[in-house]
């Protein structure tokens, strides 16, 4: 239990420096392996029960995704691909459950402008700290997976914690403890690795060739990850990013940009202080007022 | 009289009226307080300034709706003086001698009308640069994309909201260099501010620096005079 | 269950097959997961739709709702075709080789067996049993050859089952039928085990206990009962279904699966004459021999000290049954207007019995109905005009109707069966909300208050009244506890032991160990047989939560307590062959090891019978082995027929003139009900998603935000031919009603090729109602036909026919 | 569950004193800024001192184990309310598990139409209308006991003793425990009724 504990902050936004972490906590990974998702949604309902939310009751739209998207009170729901297999022409029914992936370089974090409304813990679970949170939306452009949610209510940022709370007592998430298939698996990220290239054996047993783990290097790795039975085309479950990072345009705005811009600003104020230092004051001399009195007499 | 106490008493010539100058200082306004609310949610080690706005959360909300103000005293001052802000050849030739500007030798400038070319390029850039800041900010401008979407029909890509923010922090900066000139500008010419302040300038500093505007002033004074 | 939950984790081969596990048994599809991963079985789903089962599976084959049958009876086919079959445990554990008297028939042009009265639309069934010897038991050849054998008869009557023929019935392609068909006989050899998994798939058609029965013939084919891994497996429905259904809870039933007392049984020793089960071979156990000391002991539990031997035990106060009170004729009388009261105790047949038209007009006749539940359901408030949802005018209603609140599951305590005929103790987290009170609490007030009545007023037959026991410590409010010591049973006198009149075995008071302590002399009392034993002088055995599991089988023998004998896998003594050795040491589980049947379960067997006393180890049949030929159990025939739905696209092609099940029951008014394929040309089927339960979870606001409206699904292929919008509003209508729902269009609605004709198929989740948290709906039952199957009268909610068409908006909210 | 209590004490501490006192109220302790932040951040384990309950999931037959979390220590003064409830990893068949009906039973526990109080409605009327139980049992043993005397049958047109009641029915609910299903079976037969049912065909 105590390993699992994870008081110690790895970064926080708009922090300068990474505060130091004095204990190695355990970096944990929650494992979503799609060859098991039956799309029971016991994952979403015990999210909502644990966390205390309930979204409207909506409308059916044609698909089972419901409620139809993430939001302030759905941190993760299933998402529903009907595909028809051009190498076996049998139908395939993908189920992806959607939700915060945990980047180990997220996104949300490098853009939030507020200090500590968004931490990463040293056990790699990215949360949300609802006070410090400004609701300017940076962190929903921030994360390449289009997961945060800005409240319409409270204008605060909302997603999945990776039950924090629970893990911070030596608990699983509430999804996963749910899911009735073991679809979820939950524990240390070594050992999710682990058993997720064992799912990987069994699906290629299985005809599933191309089956593979998706820790997508380009945002350092997640703590969520998933295993696919076409893990070459990520994009199949319902636009599963194939190779996610931070989009290049946050990278420049919250990193070069941020900096040049303002040194840029201050340059430029210090080359006007130097210039009047220099220079001295560019007065008005008195044969200037002379001449103006007699242009304008002159004009008389 | 033939002596005249010019020294003392320096003519003075109107340079912008009472509402110019209250549309300019609105306008100036809403223009640091977006500057400085803009730069505590740009720079983490700016975010201290959102105490001015009450935190973090207000500042939030209010820079985009400064925002709007600005944008509408922006107009204003656009519609006022984008005539005498247009181009014109002698304003290449100051250009071409910029370091005379620069050293403060305007006996080597072509004369200049009721702007010079540094004060057009202030005016183009700020103008370009507001637009731009008002499309960006409506990119990601959250708290108001359901009402967009509902009553206009516009909508945003993530993508779009993206490259929103990056364009805008780029145009603000370009703003805040244009504005730091300006400002500086103002300072360093001495007896500008009262331009701004009072409405006038002394016949002299017209003289030094807008000779042609001063003549084209006198000129149509004397030809309001001829009229009575 | 055969088998238990825990058990599928040792199966090679799932079969899902009339059920959609994964659907509506989740945590219960678990275990096919684990098979799946751990031993590397494969998972083939068999169904109309694409299910949630189909999306994680090894092999999906589509097929025609409600042909199953001839579905499975093709796999035998195929297995005796090919002789891909466990050849000794056939021989020696089913009656392949008994000889069928010679009177036995089947025309197959006609699709009749021998002894029809289309009058009567039932069977005289005299002829289907076997040819008796001399010496009193029934005539075997173990050579298999005789052409009246079981065996012969069974190939023959299989052999048109061919895989075209499947393919012209079911709509299956022949290529993934035959892959089925490998991977099943696979399994049929001892090494392997295949379990079978079903619902309502198979129940819910007029047909659908020989669609069951056919599957466990198959199991039997591929020796795959008894063993670990296999079994045929019903996945029941509600959490203690199970429970009441031993109970007896059903109109011709008593704990313990004995039969009501019956107008032609006038005495008790004329019922028990009715149920001498003497064994059919040498040795046999038949244990149903014992039937006897189990009634005598319900009735000494049902009149206590009232029950003597002189007045047999009160057999005469037990009402007898003329005929067969199942819902369906239920709630046919009180549409006639025969009933005058009615009580829904946790029960909404407004919406769960078919034909929702009729069932209001049923309602509005009754003089009062009393819903005892925890929900206002759609029932309590049938009389509610809710617009389109149920368009009533309550004024005309005289119904008199009483809502009194029920606690849920998590206040009050007592114990549930699962499935596995587990039961399981559970304990009471808090009060009910307002005025709740217990089940119990309720049953008992009005029991004592109708006493108090006929005590103090007097009226028709007291006596029967009066002499219930009910000797509880507050009769107002017998507590779980004592009641499950009640069906446990306990000596009423000291029991000597047969053996040895020396030793005690209980004392008068004590708690019975088990049924096989229960006399028939009035010394023992005892409600339930088949549960005795879970609360005996050790305490009560279904609290008990010790999870272990020595052999790592799933056998779990010392969590809560498994009726019979705490047995958790049924005819276990199969798992091994006639001389006691496993027949593979991989589906070890219990074998004779020179002096006992051992192994990590009870064993389902007398534990020191040797096996050369060659006892069979079906040991409730008097022949002691398992049945391919039913006998005269079956009411539409001794071996399976494919029999088309009463509302089917296609007629039958093996026999037309007798296209459904002969000997199902349609009361008057609804065989002119029935639709035609001119009129109604898409097959429509029935099921639950995954979201929610039957019509309690639309009240929960977690389950109406995933799941949140009715809507029924259909191919792209039809909606394009209808015009029909993926989301928009449709109208979906049989010949008993019409419902207005949202569509989904899914590639997971097959469109399959039957008998050279395309058959679409609409399918139409149920959960939805006018009360509760979703949207308000019309309920499905407002579409389907009132009929049921031939022996259960379970209603077909599975196979019937519709018409569908795109409507521009949905119905008025009301 | 030591170590959450703290935590526990610690956020409420910071939230009732503010940020400055708190800040020198957590130096006093020893404890860094990190854990100021992850105070902050991560919401109180609600479950710290919920009592649990062990019961089983009431809807299909997995039975699967379930923990009910109740507010309060079952004292005197407390009344339970269930606010959470998760799967029983102890249970062999779910294993802690829940599917998404189970999952979602808290909100069928405390549900919006949960009747709370018995409730009657007379012929021809438009509602409820809510009645005493005592009203309400008296009435219904009442009309039963009417249609019982009214329709009892004693013996059949043979002459043998049947001792039925044909024209009141029962159906039992497959969500009741057992034990109220033996208390309901001797009952309703001992009452003589024969129109006695449950879900097991439906």
């Amino acid at each position: 239990m105590a390993t699992l504990q994870s008081l110690d902050l790895k970064r926080r936004s708009a922090t300068a420096g990474t505060p130091p972490a004095a204990r190695q906590t355990l970096e944990v990974s929650k494992l979503i392996d799609i060859s098991k998702c039956i799309g029971c949604k016991a994952c979403q309902v015990a999210c909502m029960e644990w966390n205390d939310l309930r979204a409207e009751v909506g409308e059916v739209h044609g698909y089972y995704d419901n409620p139809g998207d993430l939001s302030p009170s759905t941190w993760t729901m299933m998402r529903y691909t009907e595909r028809d297999n051009p190498d076996t022409g049998d139908l395939e029914w993908l189920i992806r459950k959607d939700g915060c992936m945990h980047c180990s370089d997220p996104g949300c974090l490098k853009a939030c402008p507020s200090p500590g409304a968004i931490v990463q813990y040293s056990n790699g679970i990215v949360d949300f700290v609802s006070e410090n949170c400004i609701g300017c939306g940076y962190c929903v452009k921030g994360c390449p997976f289009n997961i945060p949610r800005i409240s319409q209510t409270d204008n605060k940022a909302y997603k999945c914690t990776l039950c924090s709370d629970r893990v911070a007592v030596g608990q699983a998430p509430a999804c996963v403890k749910a899911c009735p298939t073991q679809a979820l698996v939950f524990g240390s990220k070594e050992d999710m690795i682990v058993h997720a290239q064992g799912r990987v054996a069994d699906l290629k047993s299985r005809g599933y060739k191309n089956a593979g783990l998706y820790d997508p290097p380009g945002v350092g790795g997640t703590h969520v990850m998933y295993v696919l039975h076409h893990a070459d085309q990520p994009q199949l479950y319902a636009g599963l990013p194939n190779q996610p990072r931070i989009s290049p345009l946050v990278e420049l705005w919250k990193g070069a940009a941020k900096n040049v811009g303002l040194i840029g600003i201050g340059f430029a104020a210090f080359f006007g202080f130097m210039h009047y230092v220099v220079n001295g004051p560019n007065r008005v001399s008195k044969e200037d007022e002379e001449a103006a009195v007699k242009l304008k007499e002159g004009g008389k | 009289m033939t002596t005249t106490h010019y020294v003392e008493e320096p003519t003075t010539v109107t340079r912008y009226s009472a509402g110019a100058r209250v549309n300019h200082w609105i306008t100036a306004g809403s223009l640091i307080l977006l500057a400085v609310s803009g730069l505590a949610l740009f720079h983490p080690a700016l975010f201290f300034l959102t105490a001015l706005f009450g935190g973090g959360e207000y500042t939030r909300m209010v820079h985009p709706w400064i925002g709007v103000v600005l944008l509408l005293g922006f107009t204003g001052l656009f519609l006022r003086f984008w005539r005498l802000n247009l181009w014109e050849r002698t304003d290449n030739v100051w250009l071409g001698r910029l370091r005379s500007v620069l050293a403060g030798h305007e006996e080597d400038l072509p004369e200049c009308g009721k702007y010079n070319a540094g004060q057009k390029l202030v005016f183009w850039g700020m103008s370009l640069l507001i637009v731009v800041l008002f499309i960006s900010g409506v990119g990601a401008w959250d708290s108001q994309h359901a009402f967009l979407k509902e009553t206009f029909g516009i909508s945003f890509t993530i993508d779009q909201k993206r490259l929103a923010i990056l364009v805008h922090a780029v145009a603000a900066i370009g703003a805040i260099l244009i504005w730091i000139v300006h400002v500086y500008a103002a300072l360093w010419v001495k007896g500008t501010v009262r331009a701004m302040m009072r409405g006038s300038v002394t016949g002299g500093w017209a003289w030094r620096h807008h000779r042609r505007w001063l003549r084209e002033e006198v000129a149509a004074d004397g030809k309001k005079s001829d009229g009575k | 269950m055969t088998n238990s939950w825990t058990d599928i984790k040792n199966a090679d081969l799932v079969l899902i097959m009339g059920g959609n596990a994964a659907e509506a048994h989740p945590c219960g599809f678990k275990w096919v997961a684990e098979a799946k991963a751990h031993k590397g079985a494969k998972l083939l789903v068999v169904d109309p739709r694409f299910t949630r089962s189909a999306a994680v599976s090894d092999l999906y084959c589509p097929i025609r709702a409600g042909t199953d049958t001839a579905y499975l009876l093709g796999i035998i086919n195929y297995l005796l075709s090919t002789g891909k079959y466990h050849a000794d445990y056939v021989k020696h554990f089913t009656n392949a080789a008994y000889i069928v008297k010679d009177e036995f028939a089947f025309n197959a042009e006609e699709g009749l067996y021998s002894g029809y009265n289309a009058e009567k639309r039932s069977y005289d069934r005299a002829s289907w049993d076997y040819e008796m010897g001399e010496d009193g038991f029934a005539v075997r050849d173990m050579t298999l050859e005789h052409p009246r054998s079981v065996f012969q008869l069974l190939k023959q009557h299989v052999a048109r089952y061919t895989p075209e023929m499947v393919e012209r019935i079911c709509g299956s392609p022949k290529e993934k039928f035959l892959k089925v068909c490998e991977h099943v006989a696979s399994t049929g050899n001892g090494e392997k085990s295949m379990t079978i998994m079903y619902a309502l798939g198979w129940t819910q058609h007029s047909y659908g206990s020989q669609t069951i029965r056919t599957a466990a013939m198959l199991q039997l084919m591929l020796g795959n009962m008894g063993v670990p891994g296999g079994g045929v497996n019903a996945l029941r429905g509600h959490s203690n279904v199970q429970g009441l259904t031993d109970i007896g809870l059903l109109s011709q039933s008593t704990p313990g699966y004995l039969g009501m007392p019956r107008d032609a049984e006038p005495t008790l020793s004329a019922h028990l004459g009715n149920r001498n089960f003497r064994p059919l071979q040498a040795n046999q156990i038949s244990y149903w021999q014992n039937y006897g000391k189990f009634y005598v002991s319900l009735l000494k539990a049902m009149y206590g000290k009232a029950a003597t031997a002189e007045n047999e035990f009160g057999y005469a106060w037990l009402p007898k049954v003329d005929l067969s009170y199942d819902a369906l004729h239920q709630f046919d009388l009180m549409h006639q207007g025969k009933i005058n009261g009615y009580v829904c105790q946790g029960f909404n047949p407004l919406l769960s019995v078919p034909n929702k038209g009729k069932m209001r007009a049923a309602l509005s006749k009754l003089k009062f109905l009393v819903s005892i539940d925890p929900l206002e359901t759609e029932t309590a408030r049938f009389w509610e005009n809710h617009g389109e949802f149920n368009d009533i005018d309550s004024a005309k209603v005289q119904t008199e109707v009483f809502m009194l609140p029920a606690t849920c599951f998590a206040e009050d305590e007592g114990s549930f069966t699962n499935s596995s005929r587990t039961l399981n103790w559970r304990w009471k987290a808090a009060d009910g909300p307002g005025e709740a009170r217990t089940d119990t609490v309720i049953i008992a007030d009005l029991f004592l208050r109708i006493r108090d009545l006929y005590a103090k007023e007097g009226g028709a037959a007291p006596e029967p009244i009066m002499s219930v026991d009910w000797t509880y410590i507050k009769p107002s409010d017998p507590s779980p506890d004592e009641l499950l010591r009640e069906m446990n049973g306990k000596a009423l006198v000291d029991l000597k032991d047969p053996a040895d009149p020396t030793k005690i075995l209980r004392r008068a008071g004590e708690q019975v160990d088990g049924f096989a302590q229960l006399r028939d002399d009035g010394s023992t009392m005892c409600a339930c047989w088949i549960y005795s034993g879970a609360y005996t002088e050790a305490g009560n055995l279904t609290a008990r939560r010790d999870a272990s599991d020595p052999s790592g089988l799933g056998v779990h023998p010392k969590w809560g307590f498994t009726w019979p004998a705490n047995r958790r896998i049924l005819y276990n003594r199969a798992s091994a062959d006639p001389s006691g050795k496993p027949w593979s040491v991989k589906k070890q589980y219990i074998h004779w090891n020179g002096s006992r049947w051992v192994g990590p379960d009870v064993p389902d067997f007398v534990p020191t019978s040797a096996p050369e006393k060659s006892a069979g180890p079906f040991i409730m049949n008097p022949e002691g082995v398992s049945r391919l030929f039913a006998r005269k159990l079956m009411a539409e025939g001794p071996f399976p027929e494919h029999y088309e739905p009463f509302e089917s696209p296609v007629t039958n092609v093996l026999h037309p003139k007798t296209p459904t099940n002969p000997a199902a029951r349609v009361f008057k008014g609804d065989m002119e009900v029935f639709g035609g394929v001119k009129d109604f040309p898409y097959v429509a089927t029935t099921y639950r998603l995954v979201e929610h339960f039957h019509y309690w979870t639309k009240h929960a606001k977690l389950n109406a935000i995933i799941q949140p409206e009715f809507f029924v699904e259909i191919s792209p292929e039809l909606a394009k031919e209808k015009g029909v919008k993926n989301g928009g509003w449709v109208r979906v209508f049989s010949n008993r009603g019409s419902v207005k729902a949202k569509a989904v269009v899914t590639k997971r609605i097959p469109v399959l090729t039957v008998d050279g004709k395309k058959v679409h198929t609409v399918g139409m989740p149920i959960h939805f109602g006018f009360v509760g948290e979703t949207k308000k709906s019309f309920g499905v039952n407002t579409l389907t036909p009132f009929v049921g199957d031939a022996n259960t009268q379970t209603p077909e909610y599975k196979a019937f026919l519709v018409d569908i068409e795109p409507l521009s908006s949905g119905p008025a909210i009301s | 569950m030591e170590a959450m209590n703290m935590q526990l004490s610690r956020r409420q501490l910071m939230k009732l004193s503010g940020v400055g006192a708190a800040g020198s109220a957590l130096g006093a302790f020893g404890f860094g800024g990190a854990e100021e932040a992850m105070a902050q951040a991560v919401r109180p384990f609600k479950l710290a001192r919920a009592t649990e309950t062990r019961n089983t999931c009431p809807y299909c037959s997995v039975s699967c184990g379930m923990i009910l979390y109740s507010l309060g220590d079952r004292s005197k003064n407390t009344r339970s309310e269930i606010f959470h409830v998760e799967g029983d990893p102890d249970n062999p068949v779910n294993r802690g598990t829940l599917c998404p009906k189970g999952a979602g039973v808290l909100d069928f526990i405390r549900a919006k139409t949960r009747v709370k109080h018995p409730m009657y409605r007379a012929p021809g009327a438009k509602e409820f209308k809510q009645v005493s139980w005592d009203w309400a049992m008296e009435r219904i043993a009442r009309l039963m006991k009417e249609d019982r005397d009214k329709n009892f049958v004693v013996a059949n047109k043979d002459g043998v003793t049947v001792n039925r009641w044909p024209t009141t029915g029962f159906l039992a609910g497959c969500a009741t425990s057992n034990e109220a299903g033996w208390l309901t079976w001797k009952t309703v037969r001992g009452l003589g009724l024969v129109l006695v049912e449950n879900q097991a065909r439906i």
